[in-house]
């Protein structure tokens, strides 16, 4: 070892910086912008930003391998726990209750999954496009951007194309954000006043022993025809249970609080640890960020007009606004079926009708990603 | 694309189907509920003071019943 | 890969379902059932039920090596850190103070260990019955259930029998739900109207002094004579300390919540991914529920025993029903000591002198895990 | 089964032993803590406001003290 | 496997005994009477205490490969994880307003760190007193010390210098613990009554926008010119973005609570499975405890030095004093100023201006531990 | 020793640049921070009901334009 000035300058970050590690820590610092100014899903975006300059100052290597984000992301994305144990804590978080209430809400949340199988259709399209090259799990996994729903993202990302989860992350929480931006025009187009109006009857009570069931019946579902989903639908609903038996308390706080916040924060570092100058910066990543920009769309608008066959066959009890919640996005996606609603009736609150669809929505694109699970990855 | 529009079409018909057997699950398990609950309700208010301890010894006898037939059940099954 | 129904049908759970991971199923369901609607030790119960539901869902692999659970039973059970982690939460949990108040009721802590090893040599005798082949191993861990201590019960199984710790577990907390119902028959057969009417003084005050060096003296003790029980007494102590020492409020509230409900989640379905079908349906999974009650029984009637050798020494002071209390299985123990008092005197509160054998059963049970692996571990 | 009944008188011989030893341990430590609390109690009525960081400076002693003692013993045994 | 009492003999504590762990074991006694009845950092001196205790218990083996202080010291402190999720609550805990306010006061925190290296070329000096070999490594891991702040020491000692580990972090908190006897008589004997007396003006008020960009600034530095320094800086400073955004309240709660708690705990307890015989009980250790209370004399009279230039530069505006909290030791090395201040002038608070220096100092020696790493770990 | 005195000359320097040049950016950070929350305040007054929804459009190009300008120059420089 030697002391000089030479080799402490070799070590500072100055002389050791490329362009992409800059350019990724400007891309770093707009999410955590974002995140703080905005208010763009603030939870993951600002961890996210934050992992993504961390890892991509030089010479720490804070991402690498025996750095702390290469660390965490080696133990809790790579392994599927986090995103797991985040989706065990949104089933806590979640009552499903609505959805209980109107059943065939569910249609809705499958409808909104289309924009998820167009997109994969597009990312193959793209393949024609000089300079992409995406692979069928690859293609699936952007497609599941789509899908509106984080953990479920990365989740799909971190075992069919690592190398995009990112660019997949990043886009699935950014466009979530800007589901108040998206949809709304959309709603607006493919529905009139007349169907935008219509106000919607009470809820029916759903009981106790309802909600009890109503995992098992889940999960009951997927072990018999679509095991590869039963990780994510599996705890998903163990969370829920957790929360509806009603006998664990203790434990239901501890998957809503301690556990989701924990790994939200560790979670957050280690995908921002992904975005990397080579695995960021490239035209795949435009791709990903229009494609999902594209699915979101498409899910919202096949939401709607399955919504609009509903209000036909039911006669016009239906609001077809509310097919806009499948996308999930919860609840946010609810939220703005509200607003939207309230445009038209000033007294018509469409939030609760909503969150069937909107839940529905949870569920429906955790099927789809154990669908292209059972197809691409086998 | 052929890989992805048969993919498309093979993926939204699972996701409609599954959701779609989830609502006449549903439907059926709230039936279900219902039943469940109608007779309890209706024994409850003449002197349904259900002691919980006195259940335990069936549920004692449950676990260890089913237990029972599903090592025999395996067993037949395997040996 | 081709895309196709066949491949796609060869996916599903119903293609795959053997009839073991159907049973399995059922029995995560019955677990779950009584944990609900039972109130059998749901904190348990249910995790290992679910984890139970999970594990065997057929191409899913979730408790395999590379699965969710499979991968927490590797970080948190083979390695022992998780019954480890929640004996030093149980520690934090409990005031020591009735048992320094009456150290005398140790001896009936240690009398009714005397299930876990009449167990033991039951569990080898019933080597002379076919299909039976337990090793000394096996026995002992399996007469640890006698101990009525789910995180001493689940620490030796992982060290001396990791293939049983499903049942064993299983069982181990089925039991401790089922005091209530073995423990009452056993004491009023084993005690007299005037033995059960016995009023016991009341307990001396304790000071903080004496809480904060008592657990210095098990664990000293322990260092002493019995390393080998070093790892449990240690963390029970430890989590003790930090209750009682009053200068570490933080650590100790985090001993007592946060980490005893996150690591009862992980380590209830993990213990729950060791219920498959070649392990858990045999037919020594019968004798391990029948020895495990049979420990039971017979750790109740040699702790009642003691309560009347124990009555006739002091001259009538001490009411032999408290030595029930001594199989552990805190709190309900000591409330099924309570609660058969009162049938006899319906103003003899026993509660809190059952509370001294009660916390002495645990620290007894543990040492008895202790000497089992000096023995059979070496 | 002999290798039983031998685990078993000595098992339980030992959780005896350790308990009972527990109980003379913890007799002796109930009479310790109340010989340490009486002086104390003695002495705090009349002007015993003990300023903990006065106490500083002897705990400190005590440190440096304890593992020199410590360190040189370790030394003396081992080399 | 042979029954019997002799082998049962061997597996005592008493038979295997060595003198080193017994002395060892009343050293974990000591801290944790410090911890107790002193009050002396108990939220890591009982942990570690406690954690020196257990690992010098024969046969057991808890601080080994295979003990339960053996992993959680190879995943949390060999991977730097610990050190860094303290760091980050850290961060989350402190409100850098202060030192926003006086940005000069960065000198003071700048000044006190030359206690680290006088003390580094202490180490060296002392190794012509034979008996004494430590390496730059072994000198810059003790002369961190110095830097009065725990979890940095921590840190850098697992880079530099695992084997004095457990002396090192137990001299860091015993010396952090002892900062109110070993700093006043400095303090007083390097000013006059005149400089103590005097009354700085009120702090201007911060906005919540300089808040929020603060942690930038200092990880832009950081990441400029002293990339080694990131893993500390980095996590301190988004710890502290968590607090100070005001977007993700749940996440900032975690880390001042859950995370930091639970990190606690176990690194404490990892750290004391450092204190083995053949690593603590060398003359090297009694080297450590004294270098660091030189260590710490030095950065406490360069604090306070630095304090009389800024008190002549600013024509008496600053009060010496508060130069004494640059060495860190938060909040403690503050309250000793303000209480030092309060003996001149019974109206004179010095509290809130003691500390800006404070953190600075926290700052300070993060980057000094920077420099170590990227000059002596290159 | 030589390595330490020329370890300790260079440490404190580091140690103190990097302080100095805190202070600095801190000081212009404050006047920034100052600068852009000034105008705020005066538009805020007068009807500055800044609906956020709004804001959302500028904010989505803000993305996009940033992460495009950002492959594209990284594009540049490297392929
Ligand atoms: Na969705
Ligand atoms: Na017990
Ligand atoms: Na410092």
């Amino acid at each position: 070892m030697e002391i000089g000035l030479e080799p402490l300058w070799l070590s500072t970050g100055l002389a050791n910086f490329t362009w992409g590690q800059v350019l990724m820590m400007l891309i770093g610092g707009l999410l955590i912008y974002l995140a703080i100014v905005r208010k763009f899903e603030p939870l993951l975006l600002l961890p996210i930003g934050f992992g993504a300059i961390l890892s991509n100052i030089p010479v720490a290597g804070i991402g690498g391998d025996t750095g702390l984000l290469g660390y965490i992301y080696h133990v809790g994305i790579e392994t599927g726990v986090f995103p797991l144990l985040i989706f065990m804590g949104v089933g806590a978080l979640t009552d499903f209750g609505a959805l209980i209430a109107m059943p065939w809400t569910l249609l809705l949340g499958a409808a909104a999954q289309f924009g998820i199988f167009v997109t994969l259709m597009g990312a193959l399209a793209l393949n024609m496009v000089p300079g992409f090259n995406f692979t069928l799990a690859d293609a699936s996994a952007i497609a599941i951007i789509g899908g509106a729903d984080g953990p479920t993202a990365i989740f799909l990302a971190s075992r069919l194309a690592p190398d995009l989860l990112g660019a997949i992350a990043v886009a699935a929480y950014s466009y979530m954000a800007l589901v108040p931006i998206i949809q709304p025009p959309i709603m607006r187009w493919l529905t009139n006043e007349e169907e935008r109006g219509v106000v919607m009857q009470q809820l029916r009570h759903v009981s106790k022993l309802e909600k009890v069931l109503f995992p098992f019946a889940v999960l009951f579902l997927c072990i018999l025809f679509l095991p590869t989903a039963a990780p994510l639908i599996g705890m998903l609903t163990f969370g829920n249970l957790l929360r509806e038996s009603g006998v664990v308390e203790r434990l239901s706080h501890s998957a809503q609080n301690e556990i989701i916040n924990i790994v939200t924060i560790l979670l957050g570092l280690a995908v921002g640890s992904k975005l990397s100058a080579d695995k960021f910066l490239t035209v795949e990543t435009l791709g990903i960020l229009g494609l999902g920009a594209f699915a979101f769309c498409i899910g919202t608008a096949t939401g709607v007009l399955m919504g609009k066959v509903m209000h036909r066959v039911t006669g016009g009890k239906i609001n077809p606004l509310i097919g806009a919640a499948g996308v999930s996005a919860v609840p946010m996606a609810a939220r703005v079926v509200n607003k939207v609603g309230l445009e038209t009736n000033h007294h018509n609150f469409l939030l609760m009708h909503a969150m069937g669809p909107n839940v529905a929505g949870v569920i429906g694109s955790a099927v789809a990603a154990g669908v292209l699970l059972a197809i691409v990855g086998g | 694309m052929l890989a992805g529009s048969k993919l498309m079409a093979m993926g939204m018909g699972i996701v409609f189907s599954f959701l779609v057997c989830l609502v006449f699950i549903m439907l059926a398990m709230s039936r279900l509920a219902m039943a469940l609950q109608k007779p309890e309700l209706e024994e409850r208010p003449d002197g349904g003071l259900s002691v919980p301890q006195q259940d335990h010894p069936s549920a004692r006898g449950d676990l260890v019943a089913v237990i029972t037939a599903a090592v025999t059940r395996y067993r037949t099954t395997h040996n």
